[in-house]
């Protein structure tokens, strides 16, 4: 039976440098996905696209495929990576101007899928009657139309396919459901039509298990996460996708880590919504009829996949400038920490109410004590704590408001509370919010384009 | 009848999806479901997780998984770019609900203690 | 008997914005102190000052006095501050300029004390035979002379009393030993000559007593800081000086804190070493005869001082460039969030090593468990700790290992133990370290420059 | 014999000099200077700070003020801004002394508890 082998080897931009290059290397593989994008990632693109119209996308897949490109070519391992962000043709011109430079661009082909940014053509799909809804508060997008910075529709995995069918070797993406960065080579490599609705939920879960990188083989996970092996290097994980649908998850042998039932587990089910419908552009995929098994060391089969047409419409994300934020922090020392930084606490808010300043929010979290699961389940803290770091955060529109509270956190250090420190980075930095703004809309508004560069 | 930490009988694994927070909540042993079933409901969670989450809780049942997914509405003060949370994306909520005390009888005690 | 109030509004560039302007309010001054130069905070000036030649002082003193002018003009009280940090000409500049926009320019006086800029004649002074050896180290300056950054001599008291008999209302200056803002008046104002070994050393306590702002009225306090008063409004010290050389420590008595003997002993000791002789450019004071009294509701009298001859040398603070550092950070959730970070810390460094990458030191905390006191002093961490802040540090002179090591924190979040969290900065930035060399060098090689403006 | 902490009998407050640091220790009422004087000497301050401080502990009295003052060299991994400490300027080193356990009479102990 046919198997094709796809591997992760990022799983968010910043995830490890050497982790494409041993996936690569040890992994045996067909095709290499390369995971650049969260949510908050689109607006860092967005941000540093309008300081320079030649940026926008995830610029340390540049020097990685500098290093990759020969051993790619070599073993005939494909790429796709979602690295193109908001602007996936310059990120395609800078891989072949670095394909040029190695003397390989003859040997190269890359794809672009792109089309998915609409931010162009809000206006007219808001005219044809589409609301473009807030998904989570069902707010009109008219409410915040004039602070929308990026409107991306998420593509799925056809395009992709397409890109490689015309031949390419690495395929470059702007937004498309990360899970379609697998289902695309599998769709091109067993001939999979749109209605394959099983193979595609299936293609689709593969690509989800493994898109989140080492949290498939035992990174982040809590089952006894203190017995997985050699986790400073960690193989990144393997879908060994059959014909019939199911898959095995692996990883490289010659590395660490552990691909058991519990991490399979951890990771289907991370990240999702309704479990009975997980929707992409493709399918909807159904979660519960899954099943997993231990079919041998480091080996875990997953089978029974079903799925269902897919949606009429895209998902779309847009952004859009909501006000300013900023986190002030002080660390204060053992005895009576914690009373030291409630105290500090109360001091700034009664000198803020004194300065009549206006925030939306206003934010106290004492790491060491409280900050990750608030109070009420973080219990008493220890008494005796060796120190703990006050965090005072503020959010709200008026820049002006934000900026004065940055002031009022140094102060602290000689006029507050005793055995402080940890203040030596000046003010802290006021932050523009760039906030969600999920919705859907019909799939005639939007065209994924594919673009073929180097032939 | 015993209290115990629902860590005893179940790991997970959370994240967020926009300003919205989802915990998958995975038994230990496929003999635990049930009490995770009977014990980990969704009012339950809700008022768990009453300081941290603004919206309503949902519950998914996964029983081939020997699992559940809880779905938590604004839970995260606006999401990853607007809140002021150092949890920004509720990377820590799994932990946050095996927390929870919940009840066995003293026969499941004994399974779990194993 | 004759008495001079002088109060402190500011301890370091970054404390209170609004406590000048209460002090001038509420203490019935003649004179206003404002210190905003600590050691680290001249390189952060030199370095401004390399960037843009009008920049490298204090900028917030600026929109201070644009908004204490017409206060202190009105109630004659007169301002020191060595807010000119490395460019004292420039921050006097500006404050014309301000004055000029309040129509005010007719009015003021300012003068500025320079010269303690000796980065010019380094070489000079080099060759004459002074060795500007480390105080700390015994090295010569000859090691590092390539790399200095800045260096500039610890001036005393007379010249300020210069600017003053000139007739300045305000006194901008550079480096001066920080109880000189407070020295300079009792100088200009009692007539003192550079003998007066008593009451100079009297003097320059008083200035050391007030220079670091609320830590004399109750703040950054351990004794009885839960009883200080509405911290919140805590007022700022004044120094009520007696022409006999004694003084009275006390505050405004509209404001909260405190002064009480805990306090002013606890200040009285701050930053010194050998009681017995704390030297400046003016007089080495003795702290062992000091006789305290708390002779009134927040009225410390503090007498008995003695001083001896001032040392022939001037100290001079120098910086240099000594490397790179950063610091990462993540957060580990309960529950074993120690154990987790440790396991966190020992991945890294095992694949730091693996790069063979280069640093003078690798330095890790554990923020809630041994970050202040270290490991041994703060006995065994809380098992059941809500959360900890790993912190990883390094240091050294090649810059492309500290660049790669910031790349190596991020890929944890999927790639280590689980529930981590707090690593939404993006990578650490990596500092130039500004190292401090502290040397002595005879009096002849520096001389105080008084210039006013405004005449 | 009796084993208190001396954070009972003292308060103190730390900052730095360069790359050293200095810790002023001061009794709660003068009766308590020579107990400090006997129990917190140059030796057993530089154990107590052993991880910390590299280089030689000083102590200098103050009697008039019921104080000590001690200079620790070396003891900011290079100073202000060349550390990679938390702790730049070695403010909480004050704390860090109080947590010293030192030997009091039965008749002392009643003193302290006044």
């Amino acid at each position: 039976m046919k198997t094709i082998r796809i591997g992760n080897g990022q799983a968010f931009w910043g995830d490890s440098a050497l982790a494409p290059l041993l996936q690569v290397r040890h992994g045996e593989l067909d095709y290499l996905m390369l995971d650049y994008l969260a949510e908050v990632t689109m607006s860092i693109m967005q941000k540093m696209r309008a300081r320079d119209p030649e940026q926008g996308y995830a610029r340390d897949f540049v020097p990685l495929m500098e290093n990759l490109l020969p051993e790619i070519l070599d073993r005939g391992v494909k790429v796709v990576a979602n690295a193109g962000g908001v602007n996936p043709l310059a990120c395609a011109r800078a891989v072949m101007e670095v394909a040029e430079k190695l003397g390989l661009a003859d040997r190269v082909k890359v794809g672009v899928v792109s089309g998915d940014d609409i931010m162009g053509n809000v206006d007219h799909i808001l005219e044809a009657g589409e609301r473009l809804a807030n998904m989570e508060t069902n707010a009109p997008l008219t409410d915040v139309r004039d602070q929308l910075a990026s409107a991306n529709a998420y593509f799925g995995a056809f395009p992709i396919a397409e890109a490689l069918a015309q031949g390419a070797d690495i395929v470059i993406t702007g937004r498309c459901t990360d899970a379609s960065l697998a289902v695309g080579p599998l769709i091109h490599e067993f001939g999979w039509q749109p209605d394959d609705w099983d193979l595609l939920s299936a293609a689709t879960i593969a690509g989800h298990v493994i898109e989140c990188g080492a949290q498939t083989t035992g990174g982040n996970c809590m089952a006894d996460w203190e017995q997985v092996e050699d986790m400073a290097h960690i193989g990144y994980p393997i879908a060994e996708f059959s014909e019939d649908g199911s898959f095995v998850v692996t990883k490289p042998e010659q590395m660490g880590g552990r691909v058991n039932v519990a991490s399979v587990t951890e990771q289907l089910l991370y990240e999702i919504g309704d479990p009975n419908e997980y929707k992409t552009a493709d399918v909807i995929c159904d979660f519960t009829t899954i099943e997993l098994e231990q079919i041998g060391p480091n080996r875990v089969r997953v089978s029974q996949i079903k799925g269902k047409p897919a949606p009429d419409y895209f998902k779309v994300s847009m952004s859009y400038a909501g006000g300013y934020k900023t986190t002030g922090t002080l660390v204060y020392g053992w005895p009576d920490a914690v009373k030291k930084a409630q105290a500090a606490d109360r001091i700034v808010r009664k000198r803020l109410d004194d300065l009549n300043l206006n925030f939306d929010t206003i934010h106290t979290e004492i790491l060491g004590a409280n900050a990750c699961h608030g109070s009420a389940l973080s219990g008493p803290p220890d008494e005796d704590i060796a120190e703990v770091q006050l965090r005072i955060g503020v959010r709200g529109s008026d820049k002006k408001s934000i900026r004065r509270f940055t002031h009022e956190i140094a102060p602290l250090v000689c006029n507050g509370p005793p055995n402080v420190t940890g203040y030596f980075g000046g003010r802290s930095r006021v932050e523009e919010v760039i906030a969600y703004w999920p919705a859907l809309m019909d799939k005639q508004y939007a065209e994924p384009l594919v673009t073929l560069f180097g032939e | 009848m015993a209290q115990i930490q629902l860590r005893k009988l179940a790991h997970a694994r959370s994240g967020d999806k926009g300003s919205h927070a989802n915990i998958g909540l995975i038994a230990k042993q496929p003999a635990f479901y049930e009490i995770l079933q009977r014990e980990v409901t969704t009012e339950r969670v809700a008022t768990h997780f009453d300081e941290i989450c603004d919206g309503e809780v949902s519950r998914y049942e996964l029983p081939k998984l020997s699992a559940f997914n809880f779905f938590l509405r604004d839970a995260l003060d606006g999401g990853g770019t607007v809140t002021l949370r150092i949890d920004a994306q509720g990377k820590t909520y799994s932990a946050a609900l095996l927390r929870m005390m919940i009840e066995v009888s003293e026969q499941e005690l004994k399974l779990v203690n194993g």
